[in-house]
């Protein structure tokens, strides 16, 4: 059973890093602002969702889990809002993005 | 187990110090408030990993104390990068 | 090298840094950043001094991260005073900076620094 | 070297490397920028030092408050003339160098020969922890056997507000801080703004309560309360009070005026200044904390709206 759990936790948390790899090389990589906000939100959703969803398995009580995925909810809400705002930023400001 | 996720923690934060570097190269506003973004979630995923491994149950609560604040942070972030735009605050760029 | 060292280290050298960008920075509100980094710097070294002291079932002896939070809280009041001035003499004198030559207010010191 | 080692020297080289940035670069707005990541990251530290307590209030002044200060002020200052200031000649900063190495190799210095039967307070601080009933030894050491510093630190942060205030011009005296926020009503930031208070007020008071037994405490409760309030108001759904308003300032004094109370009581009826009675002393020190909470809610959040800008009225 622990086998078990740790090999999901294994397989999330590098699924996860392997986000986190893919949003910064494209925050560094992409031509324009747009594309590395795409880049972006990718490692905020996905990267921060599977290292939550890896750990699961290892927070030990139910209270640990669900303050888990609130992290995560908060970590949707904040960067789905910061992005929007981000965009029109980007979209008003300088010249062609 | 440990190590595994020891090595994990040091993967993401060494993403993290690469987001810096796009922090140090952004060319515009809207590229530094993307890498403070970026910070904030690679710092919290960091802290949870971290508290997993230390034993230390805590840490949960500092990563929800900085989710809260990282958002907070962001939002004053883009608020008064707007205002750069815009005469003051974010008055009409909330366009419908 | 033990986590002690490392971060010891770490902690002088933001001392260090921050002192110097204290000095050379001619721009008061990068003093006042500078002042705070100098400052991180010292609650660290609490930090280390506390993580050796670790008895008695604690990971850090619990007398100096006492002492660094109420350190930290008078930390951000005396930067949000600092800041407070810096804003009014910009708004009287148009400018930021410190020199008596400065029109007009350049008078009180910013004490919070 | 174990692999945790590796982990430590490189969250120490990032942080480093961001104090560098935050010194050295020349536009003041991305020093803060910087300033803000190198909180955070010290925030990390801290856990890793196994001092969660102060680590929470790093994240929540180094990440958040504090980094939202510095940021609002580069913003009004971007337009100032940065031509204005000259920079010292080469051989100030040459001086400034050698004294800054100078500082940090002593303290390099006094780091590597610190004593080794390292001295501590916590076997102290464990042996005393039954009389207050708290189990967080931070919170005992704050509230019970150093409650005069934090007592003394609550009327600083009441010094620093009365300081700020007086800064106000002649016609906004008395008047409300900071500018009018306005944003569209049906807009992304009034629905976060409606959103994240919610859940952000229950976990500030969560961090609070748990303070009792686990690292928390009333001033990270505070200022995660603060950081929310100051949303609603970033967002145009409310105002920032006039600074005049009498429930305001009671608010303000309730913290340090509950403590002094109770500490002058010690010194009447007890043995000293803010000795507590045995079986009252859980009682007391969680009733000075929920005044304290909104103390201090209240004034980081007038701290970081600044001096009054408007008359009253408007």
């Amino acid at each position: 059973m622990s086998l078990a759990r740790d090999m999901m936790t294994i397989v999330a948390v590098s699924a996860g890093a392997f986000f986190f790899l893919a949003g910064t090389v494209g925050l560094l990589r992409f031509p324009n602002t747009l594309t590395r906000l795409h880049a972006l939100t990718k490692a905020d959703n996905l990267g921060l969702g599977l290292v939550v969803l890896g750990l699961l398995p290892q927070a030990g009580s139910l209270r640990g889990g669900l303050k888990l995925i609130s992290i995560w909810l908060l970590g949707l809400l904040a960067g789905a809002t910061v992005s929007q705002l981000i965009a029109r930023t980007a979209r008003q400001g300088g010249p062609a993005p | 187990m440990t190590e595994f996720l020891t090595a994990a923690v040091g993967f993401i934060l060494a993403m993290l110090a690469l987001g810096l570097v796009s922090i140090l190269r952004g060319p515009g506003d809207a590229d530094r408030m993307m890498a403070a973004q970026l910070i904030g979630t690679a710092g919290i995923a960091v802290l949870l990993l971290l508290g997993t491994i230390a034993g230390v149950p805590a840490a949960i609560d500092v990563a929800l104390t900085l989710a809260l604040l990282a958002t907070f942070a962001s939002i004053a972030f883009v608020k008064k990068g707007l205002s750069r735009f815009e005469a003051d605050g974010a008055g009409s760029t909330e366009d419908k | 090298m033990s986590s002690v060292t490392v971060f010891g280290l770490c902690a002088a050298a933001a001392v260090g840094l921050g002192l110097y960008g204290l000095i050379t920075n001619p721009q008061p509100l990068r003093k006042i950043i500078a002042f705070n980094l100098l400052g991180s710097g010292v609650f660290l070294l609490f930090g280390i001094i506390g993580r050796r002291g670790a008895a008695a079932g604690f990971g850090n002896d619990p007398v100096p991260q006492a002492l660094v939070i109420t350190g930290v809280v008078v930390a951000f009041s005396a930067t949000a005073l600092a800041i407070a001035l810096l804003l009014r003499l910009f708004q009287t004198a148009g400018s930021t900076t410190l020199r008596s030559g400065a029109p007009t207010g350049a008078g009180p010191d910013p004490s919070g620094d | 070297m174990s692999i945790a080692t590796v982990f430590e020297i490189v969250l120490a080289a990032v942080v480093l490397g961001l104090a560098i940035w935050t010194i050295a670069v020349p536009e003041t707005y991305s020093a803060t920028v910087g300033f803000v990541a190198y909180g955070l990251l010290v925030a990390l530290i801290w856990v890793r030092l196994d001092a969660v307590d102060v680590a929470l209030t790093e994240a929540a002044i180094g990440g958040g408050l504090g980094g939202v200060l510095l940021l609002g002020a580069a913003a009004r200052l971007r337009n100032a003339d940065p031509t204005a200031v000259e920079t010292p000649c080469k051989l100030v900063r040459l001086c400034a160098a050698a004294l800054s190495s100078l500082i940090a190799a002593a303290l390099v210095a006094a780091i590597l020969l610190l004593p080794d039967p390292a001295p501590t307070l916590a076997p102290a601080a464990v042996a005393k922890a039954w009389a207050t009933g708290l189990a967080n030894p931070v919170t005992n050491v704050l509230m019970a056997f150093r409650a005069m510093d934090t007592m003394l630190e609550k009327v600083v942060l009441l010094l620093a507000i009365v300081g700020v205030w007086s800064l106000a011009s002649d016609p906004a005296w008395g008047g409300r801080p900071g500018p009018r926020h306005e944003a569209d009503p049906h807009g992304v930031l009034a629905f976060l703004a409606r959103l994240l208070p919610s859940v952000g007020i229950v976990v500030g008071i969560y961090i609070f309560w748990t303070g009792a037994d686990h690292p928390g405490g009333a001033f990270q409760g505070g200022a995660i309360l603060a950081s929310m309030w100051l949303l609603v108001v970033m967002a145009g759904l409310t105002d920032t009070p006039p600074v005049s308003s009498r429930r305001l300032r009671f608010i303000l004094v309730a913290g340090p005026g509950l403590f002094l109370v109770v500490g002058i009581g010690g010194l009447c009826l007890g043995p000293a200044f803010l000795a507590y009675p045995l079986a009252l002393a859980k009682p007391l020190i969680l009733g000075i904390e929920v005044a304290m909470i909104l103390t201090i809610a209240a004034t980081l959040g007038l701290l970081l709206a600044g001096a009054p800008e408007r008359s009253e009225q408007r």
